[in-house]
């Protein structure tokens, strides 16, 4: 009976367009290499690898440059399972960009500690590669398979640190969980593609419309809940804290940036594609899981004394931020401004995050302390870290003119222009909550400019050369995004794809 | 009859003659003031310390006030008898304000003039006199910077053209009070009483502030249409009060709050407190602000806007209106409070409010001319008296003021100083021929003629008191034996260290000068001004001796503004406006020109020149002696120059309201002269009993009579006023009474201001502390707080326990699978 | 409109050449004290030299218009440009945002606050001056809010940094207001942004098409622009930070708050909320009036409450701030003319008043007004400037508080039409009262702390004239204050020079309300 | 067809599987209370392919087979770690960081 399922379709073989695959590709063999060359390394010359990756990453940028300039349209594989449009080109920009600076910032750190440094730069080249892929995917199967292949990556390096308890820790609490997540995903999945009969994104979407029986309300919901566990929405979220605060803090970084930004990726693409006529069951949904992120990320954080775990709960009540206009994506044709929004928040929180997560690693270099109050004095000794750390902790809070306003400002914008009562309530929930924000981004600030050094020690820092190097790229990156919104808002308004939901 | 409107018209034609300084009369505040700021930053280089500047800006303006004076006088005799006197108005553009212009200039007319007179001559008299009496102070310039910027404040209040400037004077005069008050602030006494006096006022300005916005926007439109001035403009509020019907809610709201500044600033009842404690400042700030000059400007406005008050209080034709009765009262109390001062120079502050009272009263019934008149006399010879006290503190009682104590019997050492000040005190109490006479006299006998007969009778009783505490306070300081430093004593500073002993501060330096030997009289600076002060105490009035006759009435015809009707934008020239009126209310002209005597001299004096209408003039005389002095005023009501302020004029608008005018009666003055001497007997008298002999019916009385003694207690604390304030405003009524008797041995210092000041900053303290830091700033910390606690409560939530966190993510799902479900299907 | 058009780079240079001065410094390293603060002061000086040519070239017969306007794209995304102008109500406070910033740079010059560092302290002040000239120049919604929010964190820095014992909570205290305010503002501009159209974050647009929206959402947008200004104002019940602020701040970061960063909001009225709201501003002026009274008399209230001399000031901000906003809630050109006088005055006296408690505080190392006595005597020349300035402060007619206050009181007597005329008339009694208050506070004030001999405790080194650290008025000080007191009698004595130039720019405003 | 009864059965291992993840306090237990649940989800795949006639479901099953064994691989040296460290592989241990 199989046999004559597959006798009734003939195999024709795919037609793959390369040039459209380049990035992976590149990708795909730096990963190879780095393997091959890791194996054969004298261990005082492994930083070669940083370099190695890095340069990957960079190389796998000029075809993303060459397809986004070629205007060849809508380059579709695998009768559009696989789809390379401006959406997922300039998202694996992003990915690329972002990787390199967490290379960057990865280098010193992995030299420094004494465990292998081949493999760390394999599973983050892996994930990475599964992020790109993400971006593409339009199909269920390769969504989900995307999905594991950025993931499974990324539990191994949250326990790199292998002998300690921290780490593995992390990594356990995040496995566990993430693949409970993904197994319910993919409950849910298993129950739309029986609904639909089809696992084709654009298929479900045009058979999923208006009658909503309980099992396609069980299934969005249920594949809703796997990318909010990517995204840490609450009450989804548990894993985040204790993983971040556990792992390397490149690897937290990575996570909470990347992955955090791959599931958003993954989320909007099924909402958009796959279940626009399901709005009615997701846009309450994620209402809520709005409001809960953005308030319950805050108040934790506003506990916190552990700079990363506070940083944890901080992108917490960001994803909350991004999450916010979905919520009323399928209102009043806000789905473009929307989606723009979510897209501008998402470049310019990887920025503004990323910088904060530099300063951090800086700082720890010489305080060897991960408490918000060793920070205290930073200014009087080390003035430009002092700064720069200022200058992204007011990115973070939204503060004009720095970057972070802007994505807050196209949030909010997308949400009032929806225009519906839920809208408005969101708004002001999000209003208020930017201010309680600056809660504990004031602290650190506080902490900083007002404090005197912990143990009266202010001998400078010396900041290696790659770290430099990532604080640059994203101090600028911030200030230009603040000054010229423009920039971001424009890449945000091309991320564009076919949808339901006129993205 | 035609030929009448003929030469009617001819009259009007006539062309009002000006002159440089009447065109330039804002130059005069404007020279002190310069003097102010040269004072300010050269004064302590200059060889005299900056007093030569303040000087010789006095003399300057002084200049320039009398040759306005005198080509005023000229513009008066230039024009016609009928014509009115436009008072020469000159404007600038000052600010602009919602569309239209609002100006800064000089509104320079007869009253104008004589108050400008009377500040810069006086000014200069004391600016003279201080040279000598502070001399060595240790604030010496300050001390006549203040004074010189006193003067342009008040100069710049006189020549005011619209209600913001004279604002502007106003409270650049408050400023100065309260800077000389305070001169000496090194006593606590001092600085208190300066903010007393600063606050009191300034409780009054807010009626200012509030009566100028109500009349503003009141007026505003009809002046722009009709004159082309704004609502602030004291000529348009003028006219515009007197077009009948300007809405009368606003105008007498406007004319209430205005007055309630007035109280305030004149030290009327029952906001006077302020006034003698103002005495703490030198002597010739009391004689300078706090007698003649800064105490009148809230006499000043109602002169000034008579008209306003004229329709709003209701002035014509009633016998009781707001400010007789504040008047009237403030005669009173003054003076009986004048009785139980032992300082010399308080006895002096409440004969000043009383006088300030008849001023008021006089304004109030509509007796306008003798009222200001009032204010130029009265000027001279108080001046005159305090510094004769001066005088007396600085070289007869080596800086005391209590009479009881320190004086007695100087007039052997002193007699300059004795003899001005008899001659003033005679002027003050009215005694013919004296100038105090010809004003004081005329109030009352205005008051009586106006209908205000009750005030006529208080008139009459404040003029007995006057004489009476003037008489016991000339009796004090000059006659029975001396007393204390007056016998030459030598006594430390705790024999008066009491608060009426403030000049002290001002010896410190020139101590030994006097100490040295007793009492003996002052040298030129003092006694030249004494002696100029007393000759026209006794000389000013007879600018206007009602008594012999119509010819001396000279300050009437140059001050008064006369109630005729003028031209306004929309219609057209004086002179064929005037040439249409006389046309129709002829009949009336001619009967009433026979009646009303004022209308005689009109016509007697503007067309001597002419033959055709000496029949009227015939036809008068009869008709005057024949019919009774009432019917003056009754027919007096028809003629055309007493329309103003009745009935809205048919055409054109009035600058004045028509007011009555008292014939003299020598009855009236000799029965009046008789109070006064038996005032001044009566009180020799009883001083002799009771300072000298120490016995005799009056001696003690106040012991013996339970009923007298509480009177008496009643005076020596001014009635319980500040007390009450105090009460009322700080403790509020329910206060213990119990604690009143402790609070009235208390003196005054604890008054309104610090009352007020206790009570409002108590509220404030509360206000703050449970209001502004427990409410509205805990709300705000409080919300802080909230988040943190939920922060905490939430923490369980992240036990760090997989199976928790497992159990959590599939239970959210499973209910959000649930909700969505039940709501969905 | 087109010579109107020309020397469009005025404004722009005028309000970014702060920002070329801090690049400049970010290069000088730390320890060149002195050369730190010669650049800064010439940045300032170049800056005012630029507000002194605008000055020269505004045309003043048509100050009712927009000048010097230059409009480009800036995120063409969302139709917002990057659109600039200048008319007369902009022009005062835009220029005296720059003389103040001069004159705290030279008050600075020997006057840096602990802990030093005149670097960071300075390169802040710059980074200030940008943020307020660009407020009152920006023509587009999300322009203002983003030089609106530019100056939060220099001004957070300045408190916190070089404040005083309580500064943290005082710094953070103030910012989450701002911040709150200014969330709520930004909904609300958007909220505008969408009814009128989604065309246009123009002011000039959106003044055209704002009247159309519904009389209910336009109360509610107005509703969120109130919260952002009358925090900023601050207004009675959001007024609590500033005390805090005020008396934590560094003399120069009280100095700049209340001279410029409390106008931002009632600028905000006049310049967006009113004219894009005209209905929704009928129906709140009651409300705002009410609480502009109410914080006249509480403003009071609180300044006798205090015994600390440089919090009584900040208190009686609030109360002048009052009569601002009174003269604002009125809706008419007399009103608002006084506003602005108002809020160039208060900026003037307050912003004198501030550096003279500094003053007072590095003499005597307190402001306690019970310690304080007999200034007058000790150290005359400060002792007469704030007399002086207190003089001023309590509206004394002929020096600059007058023209802010009396109109105000006086166009409350009948406000515009649709507004009750008797709670307007009430509001005005009481704010009459209020002059009084002001008059009892700044009195007992100065009677406290300049009357009376000094207190033995600060002339126990023997004669006060060789007192160590008490000496009078110097070099700085004077170069610093006396413009500002000249223009405080200036202003008072020819309030002209400033009403010639708002009166046509508030005519056209209130012409829109049709009141 | 008994296509129900498959789906019947893919339900009750899915709830089983959520229960073994929410009760067992082991992590090997844990993690095969997860395969469970990925069973459950090929059995559903399955048996949708079968009544819908679409080859899909099994290509998706395949997938989810072959990603299950790479999980369980990751997840078994995860626990080889833990059990290195701290000699246990308890969960309610792994609770050091909270809050």
């Amino acid at each position: 009976m199989l046999s004559s399922l597959l006798a009734a379709t003939p195999w024709t073989a795919p037609s793959v367009d390369y040039h459209g695959l380049a990035p992976e590709i590149v990708v795909a063999l730096g990963l190879c290499v780095v393997l091959l060359v890791d194996l054969f390394l004298a261990e005082r010359s492994k930083w070669l690898l940083a370099s190695l990756a890095g340069f990957t990453l960079l190389g796998a940028f000029i075809p993303v440059l060459t397809l986004a300039l070629d205007d060849a349209g809508v380059r579709s594989m695998f009768d559009g399972r696989y789809v390379i449009d401006d959406f997922s080109l300039i998202l694996k920009g992003l990915f690329l960009l972002a990787g390199y600076v967490i290379v960057l910032l990865s280098t010193t750190y992995i030299e420094e500690g004494e465990y292998y440094q081949g493999e760390y730069w394999v599973l983050m080249l892996a994930s990475i590669l599964g992020m790109m892929m993400m971006t593409s995917s339009r199909d269920l199967v390769s969504v989900f398979v995307a999905l594991e292949f950025l993931s499974i990556p990324a539990y191994m390096l949250a326990a790199w640190r292998k002998r300690d308890a921290k780490s593995n820790e992390a990594g356990v609490k995040y496995f566990l969980l993430g693949v409970f997540a993904s197994a319910v995903m993919l409950y849910g999945m298993s129950l739309l593609y029986g609904v639909t009969n089809s696992t084709l994104l654009t298929d479900i979407g045009a058979s999923i419309s208006g009658d909503l029986t309980a099992v396609r309300i069980l299934a969005i919901v249920f594949i809703v809940v796997g990318f909010a566990f990517k995204v840490s929405a609450v009450p989804f979220h548990t894993w985040a804290p204790d993983t971040y605060e556990g792992a390397p803090t490149p690897v937290t970084a990575f996570l909470s940036v990347a992955s955090k930004a791959a599931g958003f990726v993954a989320l909007v693409t099924v909402l958009y594609v796959a279940v626009p006529g399901g709005s009615d069951v997701w846009q309450p949904l994620i209402w809520v899981l709005a409001v809960l992120t953005m308030t319950v990320g805050n108040v934790l954080a506003l506990r916190q004394t552990n700079v990363v775990r506070m940083l944890a709960y901080s992108s917490i009540s960001q994803g909350g931020f991004i999450l916010m206009p979905l919520a009323v994506a399928a209102e009043g044709g806000a789905g473009e401004a929307v989606l723009r929004s979510v897209v501008t928040y998402l470049i310019v929180y990887a920025a503004t995050n990323l910088g904060t997560f530099a300063v951090i690693l800086a700082v720890s270099r010489k305080t060897r302390s991960g408490e918000i109050s060793s920070f205290g004095g930073l200014f009087s000794y080390a003035p430009g870290l002092g700064v720069v750390m200022t200058i992204f902790l007011g990115s973070l809070a939204g503060i004009p003119p720095l970057g972070g306003w802007i994505g807050k400002f196209s949030a909010f914008q997308a949400v009032l222009e929806a225009g519906t009562g839920w809208a408005y309530a969101i708004a002001v929930v999000g209003a208020v909550n930017s201010v309680v924000a600056f809660g504990y981004y004031g602290n650190v600030m506080r902490e900083i400019w007002m404090r005197p050094a912990p143990d009266g020690d202010t001998t400078p820092i010396r900041t290696p050369a790659p770290l430099v190097l990532a604080l640059s790229i994203t101090t600028l990156a911030t200030l230009a995004l603040g000054v010229l919104p423009g920039v971001a808002l424009h890449f945000g308004d091309l991320a564009t794809f076919a949808s339901g939901l006129g993205g | 009859m035609f030929a009448a409107s003929e030469a009617a018209a001819e009259t009007a034609a006539v062309a009002l003659k000006s002159g440089w300084f009447l065109e330039n009369a804002w130059i005069i505040p404007i020279i002190p003031a310069v003097a102010f700021a040269l004072i300010i930053f050269f004064g302590k280089k200059l060889p005299m310390k900056g007093s030569e500047l303040g000087v010789l800006s006095m003399l300057a303006s002084l200049v320039f006030a009398a040759g306005a004076g005198f080509q005023w006088i000229d513009r008066v005799n230039g024009a016609s008898e009928e014509q009115f006197i436009d008072p020469v108005i000159k404007t600038w553009t000052w600010w602009q304000s919602g569309g239209f212009d609002l100006t800064i200039g000089q509104h320079i007319d007869g009253l104008s003039l004589t108050v400008l007179v009377v500040v810069a001559f006086i000014s200069s008299l004391v600016q003279i006199y201080s040279l000598e009496y502070l001399r060595g102070d240790r604030r010496y310039t300050h001390f006549f910077a203040s004074l010189t910027l006193f003067s342009a404040g008040m100069m710049n209040m006189v020549i005011a053209d619209n209600m913001i400037q004279l604002i502007l004077g106003w409270e650049i005069m408050g400023l100065c009070s309260f800077m000389l008050i305070g001169h000496w602030w090194e006593d606590g006494a001092n600085s208190r009483a300066a903010l007393k006096a600063f606050f009191t006022t300034r409780t009054g300005d807010i009626g200012l502030l509030v009566g100028t916005s109500i009349l503003f926007f009141s007026a505003n439109s009809w002046t722009q249409e009709h004159l082309g001035v704004s609502g602030f403009s004291i000529r348009g509020l003028s006219a515009w009060a007197l077009t009948g019907n300007p809405g009368s809610v606003a105008i007498t709201a406007g004319a209430f709050a205005l007055f309630a500044a007035c109280i305030g600033k004149s030290g009327q009842f029952p906001l006077h407190t302020w006034l003698p404690d103002a005495m703490a400042g030198p002597t010739p700030v009391s004689s300078l602000l706090h007698s003649s000059t800064m105490v009148v400007a809230g006499v000043f406005l109602v002169a000034r806007l008579f008209p306003v008050f004229y329709e709003g209080m209701n002035i014509y034709g009633s016998s009781m209106n707001f400010i007789t009765l504040i008047g009237g009262i403030t005669i009173v109390i003054a003076a009986l409070l004048a009785f139980v001062q032992n300082d010399i120079k308080k006895v002096l502050a409440y004969s000043t409010v009383s006088q300030l009272g008849y001023m008021m009263m006089g304004l109030g019934a509509g007796a306008w001319l003798p009222a200001v008149f009032h204010i130029f006399t009265h000027a001279f010879f108080k001046a005159c008296l305090f510094l004769a006290a001066g005088s007396v503190s600085h070289s007869g009682s080596h800086h005391s003021f209590d009479m009881k104590k320190d004086m007695g019997g100087l007039r052997k050492y002193m007699p300059i100083t004795f003899v001005t000040w008899v001659i003033s005190t005679l002027a003050l109490c009215g005694v013919f021929p004296l100038s105090g006479f010809f004003s004081k006299d005329e109030i009352i006998d205005n008051v009586g003629h106006a209908g205000y007969d009750v005030f006529m009778i208080v008139g009459l009783v404040g003029a007995f008191m006057t004489a009476a505490y003037m008489t016991r306070a000339t009796y004090l300081t000059f006659f029975g034996e001396p007393r204390g430093a007056a016998a030459g004593e030598h006594h430390e500073e705790d024999s008066h260290g009491a608060h009426d002993s403030h000049d002290d501060h001002g010896a410190h330096d020139d101590h030994g000068a006097h100490a040295s030997h007793g009492p003996h009289e002052s040298n030129a600076f003092i006694t030249v001004p004494l002696i100029i002060l007393a000759t026209l105490a006794i000389g000013a009035g007879f600018l206007n001796a009602t008594p012999f006759g119509e010819k001396w009435e000279n300050m009437k015809k140059w001050v008064e503004p006369r109630p005729v009707v003028v031209a306004d934008m929309d219609h057209g020239s004086v002179g064929e406006m005037r040439g249409l009126r006389t046309a129709d209310t002829m009949p009336a002209t001619t009967d009433t020109v026979v009646a009303t005597e004022d209308t005689i001299v009109v016509m007697e004096e503007g067309v001597s020149g002419e033959a055709k209408t000496a029949p009227l003039m015939a036809a008068a005389a009869p008709a005057e002696s024949a019919s009774g002095e009432e019917g003056h005023g009754e027919e007096g009501h028809g003629s055309h120059s007493s329309e103003c302020g009745k009935k809205t004029p048919d055409a054109g608008v009035c600058y004045a309201p028509y007011v009555k005018h008292a014939p003299f009666k020598w009855s009236k003055a000799a029965l009046s002269m008789l109070i006064v001497f038996a005032g001044i007997i009566l009180s020799w008298l009883v001083s002799v009993q009771l300072y000298t002999r120490k016995a005799g019916f009056f001696f003690g009385l106040t012991k013996r009579n339970k009923l007298l003694a509480a009177g008496h207690a009643f005076l020596v604390n001014k009635y319980y006023l500040d007390h009450l304030y105090e009460k009322i405003i700080v403790r509020g009524i329910a206060h213990p009474i119990a604690k009143g008797a402790y609070w009235i041995n208390q003196n005054v210092l604890d008054g309104v201001v610090n009352g007020a000041g206790i009570g409002t900053k108590g509220i404030a303290r509360w206000v703050y502390r449970n209001v502004d830091q427990r409410v509205v700033d805990g709300a705000v910390n409080g919300s802080g707080a909230v988040a943190r606690g939920a922060g905490g409560a939430l923490r369980p939530v992240q036990s760090g326990k997989v199976n928790q966190y497992g159990a959590l993510l599939f239970a959210a799902a499973a209910v959000a699978g649930l909700v969505l479900i039940i709501i969905n299907t | 409109m087109d010579q109107l058009r020309d020397a469009n780079w005025v404004l722009s240079v005028g309000t970014f050449l702060p920002l070329a001065g801090v690049l400049v410094m970010l290069f000088i390293p730390k320890a060149e004290e002195q050369l730190n603060k010669a650049v800064a002061l010439i940045t300032a000086l170049a800056t005012l030299a630029v507000g002194v040519y605008t000055l020269t070239q505004f045309d003043y017969d048509q100050a009712g218009k927009m000048q010097f306007v230059a409009e480009t794209n800036w995120i063409s995304v969302i139709k917002s440009t990057y659109y600039i102008g200048l008319d007369g109500i902009s022009l005062p406070l835009y220029f005296l945002s720059m003389v103040i910033t001069v004159l705290v740079m030279i008050y600075s010059w020997n006057h840096i606050p602990s802990p030093g560092n005149p670097k960071a302290f300075l390169i802040l002040m710059l980074v200030l001056q940008t943020g307020m000239a660009g407020t009152f120049i920006a023509q587009d919604l999300i322009l203002f809010f983003v030089f609106f929010e530019l100056v939060l964190l220099p001004m957070y820095f300045m408190i916190g940094v070089w404040g005083g014992e309580n500064r943290q909570y005082a710094s953070l205290k103030f910012f989450l207001y701002t911040m709150f305010g200014s969330a709520l503002m930004l909904v609300a501009f958007l909220a505008l942004f969408f009814k009128t159209g989604a065309e246009s974050f123009a002011i000039p647009y959106l003044v055209e098409n704002g009247g159309a929206i519904a009389k209910n959402t336009q109360v509610w947008i107005f509703a969120g622009m109130f919260i952002g200004f009358a925090v900023k104002v601050p207004m009675f019940p959001f007024h609590t930070w500033l005390p805090d602020a005020h008396t934590q701040a560094p003399t120069q970061g009280s100095v700049i708050l209340a001279a410029i960063l409390l106008k931002l909001g009632t600028y905000g009225f006049m310049r967006i909320a009113i004219p894009i709201l005209p209905d929704a501003a009928v129906e709140w002026a009651p409300w705002i009036g009410l609480l502009a009274v109410i914080g006249i008399i509480y403003g009071a209230l609180g300044c006798l409450a205090q015994s600390d001399m440089k919090r009584l000031i900040a208190f009686s901000s609030v109360a002048h701030m009052g009569f601002v906003m009174l003269g604002i809630s009125t809706l008419t050109s007399f009103g608002m003319n006084a506003a602005v006088f108002g809020m160039v005055a208060h900026g003037l006296i307050t912003g004198m008043l501030f550096f003279v408690a500094g003053s007072v505080k590095e003499r005597y190392h307190t402001l306690e007004i019970a310690r304080l006595s007999g200034l007058l005597k000790q150290v005359p020349k400060l002792g007469w400037i704030l007399g002086f300035c207190a003089m001023a402060s309590l509206g004394l007619p002929g020096l600059a508080g007058f023209w802010g206050e009396f109109p105000a009181i006086l166009s409350a007597y009948n406000p515009a039409p649709g507004l009750s005329e008797e709670i307007f008339r009430v509001y005005m009694v009481i704010a009459a009262l209020g002059t009084v208050f002001a008059a009892a506070y700044l009195l007992w004030l100065y009677q406290r702390t300049a009357f009376g001999e000094p207190n033995p405790e600060f002339t126990s080194h023997g004669h006060s004239d060789d007192h160590d650290e008490i000496h009078d008025v110097n070099m700085f000080e004077w170069i610093a204050w006396t413009p500002l007191l000249i223009a405080i009698v200036v202003f008072g004595v020819m309030p002209n020079l400033m009403f010639k130039i708002i009166d046509p720019a508030v005519a056209t405003i209130v012409a829109g309300i049709g009141g | 067809m008994l296509v129900n009864q498959f789906l019947i059965l893919g339900a009750v291992l899915f709830c089983i599987g959520v229960y073994g993840v929410i009760a067992r306090r082991n992590a090997v237990m844990v993690l095969m209370s997860i395969e469970l649940i990925l069973n459950s989800v090929n059995l559903n795949l399955l048996a949708f392919a079968l009544r819908n006639g679409s080859v899909d479901g099994h290509v998706f099953a395949l997938y989810i087979i072959t990603v299950a064994a790479a999980e369980v691989g990751v997840g078994l040296a995860l626990v080889l770690l833990v059990y290195r460290n701290r000699k246990s592989i308890g969960l309610e241990e792994l609770s050091e960081m909270k809050g």
